[in-house]
């Protein structure tokens, strides 16, 4: 009863700290001299015409990397910890209308998915989105099926081989560029075309490769460790 | 040459009065009691039968050894002590130490005669020691004191030198000058002569005769005179060191003699304490007295 | 190319791995192990290219830029030099724990190596948002390694680990918001151009992210936690992966944070260094120890953070991390004790290594950036300095007691812990470099005493003292292990100390010596407690000599504290006053003739030291020579009194040497030359005396394989000579001319009279007396009276024992006889340094002084002669007694039924004991035991904030925050 | 006030009480599908600010995916508080 | 107060109101999951600061096309798609973690997982 109102007073004093904070800031009206070099020059350096994909595959490719590490250790971790522990699986059989549903829909998503993913550097989407797109058609064919799905080499083989090629596309950078992750070691060619902006269709690509991958692995061992009730 | 003979001599006389004095003690003492008591000369004959005796035996090295450290302390103490003032030739070996070499040299007949005791394997011979030792680091305690505040007083730590320092008459004399200091010192010398009220050592009731227990014939001979030669060594520095020493042989035997009376009589009207309670004893009242002096030498 | 391989192999190892355990464990861990080396390899380079094995210039480094551009539009990663070191210790700390993973989770493989990933990034990272990731990572394999353990408490860990993370989180991307908003910029340097209210706010989410993370108090609640409740291996690998690039990169931050004053930052520091170290007092699970050091080291950083800049800065904080790190990688590798894993000597030996270097003990390299470090802050940071130096003496408190209770557990089996051997040999190694790049601050000129004279006295003294002890140490017993190695670094370290020419090498030189000591008593059977008080007081001892030589800047001409502090040291280090308790307990403990030396020679390093001060000061004389006087008269009769009624041949002979030290400190107190004389002179007998007593006592051990009274006597018949040197010593000690012993007194005596000290004087003669009483108990109790039938078969002691002993005998007698040949060198050498008083006249053998007068050799002749004229007597006057047994007594008319029964031996003064029972009883113990309850009383009261809730953490953090909020709005 | 001001409050408004409720509600079914609409309405808030990357995303696993773990850990750990 | 301001100020104190309230709920809630959803609360609310701290409005989304003239900050919205993604990847492992404590001590209840304490 204590902690609620320790909690709550702790609260209240960091609102304090927000709102006294807040209260030096005005409406912006120009970008910062960060935002305003990538608006002029972010389709120049990377070709992709969207620029928050630039920014986070060619820009900022490191910090992706890192977070498709984050994702890795995740699924690793959650993959690792559940086959360490036997639950007492138990999966409930699914009804018709799930399994209708799960039989029908997912290539229509999948198709969906990876439209998102190859767009990236053209319209809002990316391999984040457009993995876990993916990934929830995995999820759907697995609430449809009844059986238990087993250890699958073809989700590893895929997540391990996106990794590589996302790890070893830095590394060509390195060589050819002496910068890691250099996007132009392919052309940037015409800006707007589906097969421009350099590697960052094929980051896209092995992210959302990776992604779904990751994510379908641990809805597997989910599943595996006693399906969703 | 003069110094080999006098050392010789004195170590002889005192021996004799040493045994003397005993002797008179054991009389004097049955007197009190209302006893005949043994002949004077009693000590000297027991000592010469013990002697004579040949058939013996002993405990090991330390025992056999010990009788020998219990009369070269003793001797020792005896030769550092000068015995009259102004005749140089009986100062023996006075020279070579201080008082403090006087102190530290008496403990080692009592170590001698401690390890023998010890190497006897008699439980008794060990339970004296073990009461002895306790009970001798209380009365060092009052004694060591009166003597530090008599030599500060006079500015010396050579016997010869603080005798001298008496030689002003009567009143001059230690036991008036530093009066309470004497009396811790002369308390003290009641333990050091074994006497009640603190005779724990040897109590014969408890632990028959304390250290020298085991020890029999020509052992207990030596042992014996041991014991004279230090009680006259201890009796001669005490004279010195209170009673402003003795300006010829007369003085000496009449001072010595008188003080050793002192022993014998309190001994004879008081009973025994427990150990405990004399080395508390020794420890406090003596102790309090010496250190009257003590501050008023420091002041 | 190099700078990516360094820091993207594990990664591409890691997915790699993610593929191929399931199919062959075997070519994972080989892809694991190529990788890691080819990383290794790459990172070494970089460290060669970068020189950052001079320890130098750590700042400089190369940029491995990322994506396109340059920021702060694209990512740089900065290789430093100081992080390349630390990325060496990452690569190896992972490629040595990966069998041990290999072992119980083969499938962790890519989460190693995605662990290593993150931290070489975070290591490097010079982005905010960059870093933000690296952290995610890091906490997440952390999180997944922790929960996927083979360990009990793991999820609890874990879901703490989680919490926290989660806040953490949550309080960086609002920082990173705020940054962003006012600058525009994500890199760290950004962090500078925050101004005005947002560089408040900035400051105190990064502050106390940062806190939070490095487990600084108070925000070590989860750090603890979750130190005891993960797997030792990856609390290994964590330690000396993540949490050293954890601890780097908030290093790297912390003078970047927009906070005016990061003197702010050594407040936290130094205040949660005390709080969390009386806390870590109460630990007792080897997990939560190591958090609790973790905790130490992280508010050190800070401290750093908040007191040094620059290059300074920078070293000190590279090598007190990476080496806090490796300590504790090994430790974590040598297992749990919780599981009473089996233990021989090396593999105690292999524990102890890394505990000595968490506490800071040279050679070993943090010593070096320690001493620099607080150096630095005892002459600009006080209070600071006095914080540090309590905290790191506590550290030091829990970590001895942990390794003493670790080796409790000793067994036969040894050690197989390949990692843990690798790292003790890494921090051999670097002991070796680092110590060969400080040389250059060594100084073995001799000059803190001038005096060559007093100084050959001390290297003399401390040569022989080791010489005698070391042809004993081969005749050990039963289990004890070999410690000569320990007894020769110790000696000689003791042997070059008096050369020392600066506060650093005297400090030094100390310290090794006592430490390799520390580790020869760890040596003997059921040592541990007698090491860990051991340690504990040396270690006391090691942190009052360091402050004091800091507040005096490394010179020994000091005044005021320092003075107080180094003479409280060498109180100490003799065991005076209170703090016998140390000397009681490691003497009876420490193997063969390892207390000799203790006792004998190493106690005397804190005359030397006593000595040095004095020298170095205006008149020659110590602070307060008069309290000194009477510590040391006080104690002189305290020890002999515990002697007395001590029930153990060793006990009694360290409750006597503690004694006979108060005679040296009468002496030195009294700045004279009488007293000077009598302190050297007894400082040399001492040893004499000492050594040959503690020789006779391994000898009596050696062969009765027993100490105690009640189980000794009797020997003399058995070991007459080792009865006779004893014997020697013992007449010597007691003071009783013609030997040694006498000399020393009446030189003190004679001092104390001159400077009028009489009160001293009393109670130093009443001590001297009380002498007797143990000197005959020590006697009796060991070889006269009846021979134990367990005691029948004891044999004379061995000849490497004997020998030394008859060699300190004869010293005895030369010394007792012959006192003018020390005292003509002697005298001489002390009227030139300046000290009051007159000096003693000696002519020919006779020595005067003012009032009194004594001549050795006459009286030694005189004592000779008439002994010898007794003994030739005995024998021509035919004499025959007959040798009966000890057995064959007067005993009622009956011979005794045992032996046993009619040795008294059992409570031998109990008169005495009786009639001290007036006194009330302070026994220094329940003094301490008291302190010892206070101390835990303290440590309660911190810990009470650990609840084990892991929202009770998340609290802490957000609590910390609004403090820092109202202190940085009023402090600006 | 513009249509976007009152969106941008109406929604907000909505999401604040509903994340109380998240907190407050007995049910943790409720708890979750309760979160799930708060990130939904998150990502509305992201395409108010232009922000068309992270509203998809923001549906697609903020939204979506946690719920599905949230949904399965409840499934584990069983319903009630 | 401009509307404009009005639809500026409110985005963050939604965003900020949940980051609180995320916070309440994570020091006072008892149940793991409970904190879990709290956590995701307050990290929602984080990532709309992120995105508001790189807003302007009456801009265009960043995306380059000839009709747009001016856009709002691509960099806080980049940050925030790895924010979320980090944000699932967390939550996903401190949800099975979290089932996994509650089965060793029996409840979800954070209050029963204090074995490991001082």
């Amino acid at each position: 009863m204590i902690r609620t109102y320790v909690g709550l007073i702790i609260v209240l004093a960091l609102g304090a700290i927000v709102v006294s904070s807040l209260s030096n800031y005005s409406v912006p009206l120009e970008l910062g001299s960060t935002g305003h070099n990538y608006t002029q020059r972010g389709v120049d350096d990377t070709g992709s015409v969207n620029l928050v994909t630039a920014v986070v595959v060619a820009y900022r490719g490191l910090d992706t990397l890192g977070e498709v590490v984050v994702l890795f250790s995740a699924s690793t971790a959650v993959v690792l910890i559940l086959t360490l522990i036997p639950m007492g699986a138990n999966p409930t059989p699914s009804s018709s209308i799930v399994s209708f549903t799960a039989g029908v829909l997912p290539g229509a998503i999948v198709l969906f998915g990876i439209y998102i993913i190859s767009h990236g550097h053209l319209s809002p989407g990316g391999g984040f989105p457009g993995g876990a797109v993916v990934a929830s058609a995995f999820l759907l064919i697995m609430l449809g099926s009844n059986t238990i799905p087993g250890q699958s080499r073809l989700l590893a083989s895929i997540e391990s081989l996106a990794g590589l090629t996302f790890g070893l596309l830095g590394f060509w950078g390195m060589m050819t560029l002496g910068q890691f992750l250099n996007n132009k070691v392919l052309p940037v060619g015409s800006p707007g075309k589906l097969l421009s902006a350099g590697i960052i269709p094929l980051i896209s690509l092995v992210i959302g490769a990776k992604v779904a991958s990751e994510l379908s692995g641990v809805f597997a061992s989910y599943r595996k460790a006693g399906g969703e009730k | 040459m003069g110094n080999i003979v006098s050392i010789v001599l004195t170590i002889l006389g005192a021996l004799s009065w040493g045994l003397l004095l005993g002797g008179i003690s054991r009389t004097v003492t049955a007197r009190i009691h209302g006893r005949m008591g043994p002949r004077v000369t009693q000590n000297f004959i027991d000592m010469w039968k013990l002697f004579k005796k040949t058939s013996s035996i002993h405990h090991g090295g330390m025992f056999w050894m010990a009788p020998m450290f219990r009369i070269t302390g003793a001797i020792c103490v005896l030769l550092m002590v000068p015995l009259v003032i102004g005749n140089s030739i009986t100062y023996n070996m006075s020279f070579a130490g201080d008082i403090f070499l006087v102190i530290y040299i008496m403990f080692f007949g009592c170590l001698g005669m401690a390890l023998g005791a010890g190497n006897s394997g008699h439980p008794y011979a060990v339970i004296a020691v073990s009461r002895g030792l306790a009970q001798m680091s209380s009365y060092e305690l009052s004694f060591s004191i009166a003597v530090v505040a008599i030599a500060v007083g006079l500015k010396t730590f050579r016997i010869e030198g603080i005798v001298e320092a008496q030689q002003a008459g009567i009143l001059s004399w230690n036991i008036f000058r530093f009066p309470f200091a004497s009396a811790g010192a002369l308390i003290a010398f009641l333990p050091m002569q074994m006497a009640y009220p603190f005779g724990i050592v040897l109590a014969p009731q408890e632990i028959p005769i304390g250290p020298p227990t085991e020890y029999s014939s020509r052992f207990l001979s030596f042992m014996f005179s041991g014991r004279a030669l230090f009680g006259t060594a201890k009796l001669i520095l005490f004279v010195s060191l209170l009673f402003g020493g003795a300006s010829n042989w007369i003085s000496l035997l009449v001072k010595t003699f008188l003080l050793y009376m002192y022993p014998v009589v309190v001994s004879s009207v008081f009973p025994r304490f427990r150990t405990e309670q004399s080395i508390r004893f020794l420890w406090f009242v003596p102790t309090s007295l010496a250190l009257v002096d003590l501050i008023r030498v420091m002041l | 190319m190099v700078k990516a391989l360094a820091i993207f192999l594990p990664l591409l190892g890691a997915f790699i791995n993610a593929w191929l355990p399931g199919k062959s464990p075997k070519a994972s861990r080989v892809v694991s192990y190529l990788m890691l080396t080819a990383g290794l390899i790459a990172v070494i380079m970089l460290s060669i290219q970068l020189g950052a094995w001079n320890l130098r210039d750590l700042s400089d480094s190369v940029i491995l830029s990322t994506g396109v551009g340059s920021p702060p539009l694209s990512i740089n990663l900065e290789i430093t030099a100081g992080g390349t070191l630390a990325a060496i210790v990452m690569y190896a700390a992972t490629i040595f724990s990966l069998h041990r993973f290999a072992l119980t989770t083969p499938k962790s493989q890519p989460l190693i190596l995605a662990l290593l990933t993150a931290s070489l990034g975070l290591l490097f990272a010079t982005d905010i948002f960059n870093s933000f990731v690296f952290l995610e990572i890091g906490s997440i394999v952390t999180i997944g390694l922790t929960a996927a353990c083979k360990c009990g408490s793991r999820w609890e860990a874990a879901i703490k680990a989680a919490l926290v993370s989660g806040l953490v989180t949550i309080l960086y991307l609002l920082a990173v918001a705020v940054l962003y908003r006012s600058t525009g910029m994500l890199t760290l340097a950004a962090l500078g151009n925050v101004s005005g209210a947002s560089a408040v706010i900035v400051a105190i989410l990064l502050l106390t992210v940062i806190v939070t993370e490095i487990k600084a108090f108070p925000l070590t609640g989860w750090g603890l936690d979750f130190y005891q409740g993960t797997s030792s291996i990856v609390a290994g690998l964590y330690s000396a992966t993540w949490s050293l690039a954890v601890l780097l990169w908030a290093a790297k931050v912390l003078p970047l944070l927009p906070i005016g004053n990061p003197i702010i930052y050594a407040w936290i520091g130094a205040a949660g260094l005390v709080f969390s170290q009386l806390a870590g007092l109460r630990a007792s699970s080897s997990g939560r120890i190591m958090g609790y050091s973790t905790s130490a080291y992280a508010s050190l950083l800070l401290v750093a953070a908040g007191t040094t800049t620059g290059a300074f800065y920078t070293q000190t904080v590279i090598v007190l991390m990476i080496f806090s790190s490796i300590a504790k990688f090994s430790l974590f590798m040598l297992g749990n004790p919780e599981k009473k894993d089996q233990w021989s000597g090396f593999g105690t030996l292999l524990f102890l290594v890394p505990i000595l270097l968490l506490a800071g003990i040279p050679p070993l390299p943090i010593f070096w950036a320690k001493f620099a470090f607080l150096a630095h802050l005892a002459s600009g940071f006080p209070v600071i300095f006095y914080a540090v130096l309590a905290g790191l003496l506590l550290e030091a408190v829990y970590l001895f007691r942990f390794w003493s209770a670790r080796s409790e557990k000793t067994g036969e089996k040894s050690a197989k812990r390949p990692s843990a051997v690798a790292a003790v040999l890494l921090m051999l190694l670097a002991s070796v470099w680092i110590t060969r790049m400080s040389w250059g601050a060594l100084d073995f000129s001799g000059s803190i005493i001038e005096s060559a004279g007093l100084r050959n006295i001390f290297h003399g003294l401390f040569a022989i003292g080791t010489l005698l002890c070391l042809p004993g140490v081969f005749n050990r017993i039963g289990r004890e292990k070999s410690y000569w190695f320990w007894l020769l670094i110790s000696g000689a370290a003791l042997t070059i100390l008096p050369a020392a020419g600066n506060g650093l090498t005297f400090y030094l030189l100390w310290e090794i010596s006592a430490f390799a000591a520390v580790i020869g008593v760890s040596k003997g059977t059921a040592a541990s407690k007698g090491t860990f008080w051991y340690a504990v007081f040396a270690s006391l001892s090691g942190y009052l000599l360091l402050g004091g030589i800091l507040l005096s800047k490394g010179s020994f001409a000091m005044a005021g504290v320092p003075a107080v502090l180094i003479t409280i040291a060498a109180l100490v280090k003799m065991g005076q006053f209170g703090t016998h308790l140390w000397n009681v307990r490691t003497y009876p403990a420490a193997p063969g003739t390892l207390p000799a030396f203790l006792s004998g020679t190493s106690s005397k390093a804190a005359v030397l030291l006593l000595v040095a001060v004095a020298v170095n000061s205006s008149s020659a004389s110590l602070p307060w020579g008069r309290v000194i006087a009477w510590i040391g008269a006080l104690t002189a009769l305290g020890g002999a009194i515990l002697a007395a009624l001590a029930p153990d041949y060793k006990k009694m002979l360290a409750h006597a040497s503690v004694s006979q030290l108060g005679y040296i400190l009468m002496g030195l107190g009294l700045a004279s030359i009488l007293g000077w004389t009598a302190a050297i002179y007894h400082t040399i007998h001492h040893l004499i005396f000492k050594m040959a007593l503690f020789l006779g006592a391994a000898g009596v051990l050696y062969r009765t394989g027993t100490t105690e009274f009640n189980n000794l006597g009797g020997l003399v018949k058995k070991m007459p000579w080792t009865f006779a040197f004893t014997l020697i010593s013992v007449i010597s000690f007691a003071s009783i001319p013609p030997l040694a012993g006498f000399g020393s007194k009446w030189l003190l005596y004679n001092g104390l009279i001159e400077q009028g000290w009489l009160p001293v004087l009393i109670v130093g003669m009443f001590a001297s007396v009380v002498a007797f009483l143990y000197s005959f108990r020590l006697l009796h109790g060991v070889f006269l009276g009846q021979l134990s039938p367990k005691n029948a078969h004891a044999k004379e002691a061995p000849l490497p024992l004997l020998i030394p002993q008859a060699l300190l005998a004869m010293a005895i007698m030369v010394l007792g006889f012959k006192p003018t040949i020390l005292l003509n060198f002697l005298v001489p050498v002390l009227e030139k340094i300046g000290l009051s008083g007159l000096a003693p006249v000696i002519q020919g053998d006779m020595v005067l002084t003012t009032m009194g007068t004594w001549n050795a050799w006459m009286v030694g002749l005189m004592v000779m002669g008439l002994f010898g004229f007794a003994f030739v007597f005995y024998w021509i006057s035919g004499h025959k007694p007959k040798y009966v047994g000890q057995l064959d007594i007067g005993f009622a008319g009956e011979m005794p039924p045992s032996a046993d029964e009619v040795h008294y031996s059992n409570n031998f003064f109990r008169p005495y004991q009786r009639a001290l029972s007036f006194l009330p009883k302070i026994h220094a113990q329940k003094i301490f035991s008291g302190v010892n309850k206070t101390f835990n009383m303290l440590g309660d009261g911190v810990r009470a904030l650990f609840t084990g809730d892991g929202r009770t953490y998340l609290a802490h953090s957000l609590i910390f925050l609004l403090l820092l909020f109202v202190f940085l709005n009023g402090g600006m | 006030m513009s249509l976007l001001a009152a969106a941008s409050i109406g929604i907000g408004v909505m999401m604040l009480v509903a994340a109380v409720a998240a907190l407050v509600v007995r049910k943790l079914i409720s708890a979750i599908i309760i979160v799930a609409f708060v990130s939904l309405s998150a990502s509305v808030l992201f395409l108010l600010m232009d922000a068309p990357d992270v509203a998809i995303t923001e549906a697609s696993i903020g939204a979506a995916i946690s719920t599905v773990i949230f949904l399965w850990g409840r499934g584990k750990i069983g319903g009630e508080e | 107060m401009t509307a404009q301001s009005l639809f500026y100020w409110s985005l963050v104190v939604t965003a900020a109101g949940l980051v609180l309230i995320g916070l309440w709920g994570v020091l006072t809630r008892k149940n793991i999951l409970r904190i879990a959803l709290a956590f995701t609360l307050a990290d929602t609310g984080v990532n709309l600061i992120l995105v508001w701290s790189g807003f302007l409005p009456n801009r265009s989304a960043p995306i380059v096309d000839a009709s747009v003239t001016s856009m709002v900050d691509p960099l806080p919205q980049a940050l925030v798609l790895t924010s979320i993604v980090i944000g699932v990847a967390v939550a996903a492992l401190f949800v099975v973690v979290g089932v996994l404590a509650s089965r060793k001590s029996g409840s979800a209840d954070v209050r029963r997982m204090k074995e490991l304490r001082w």
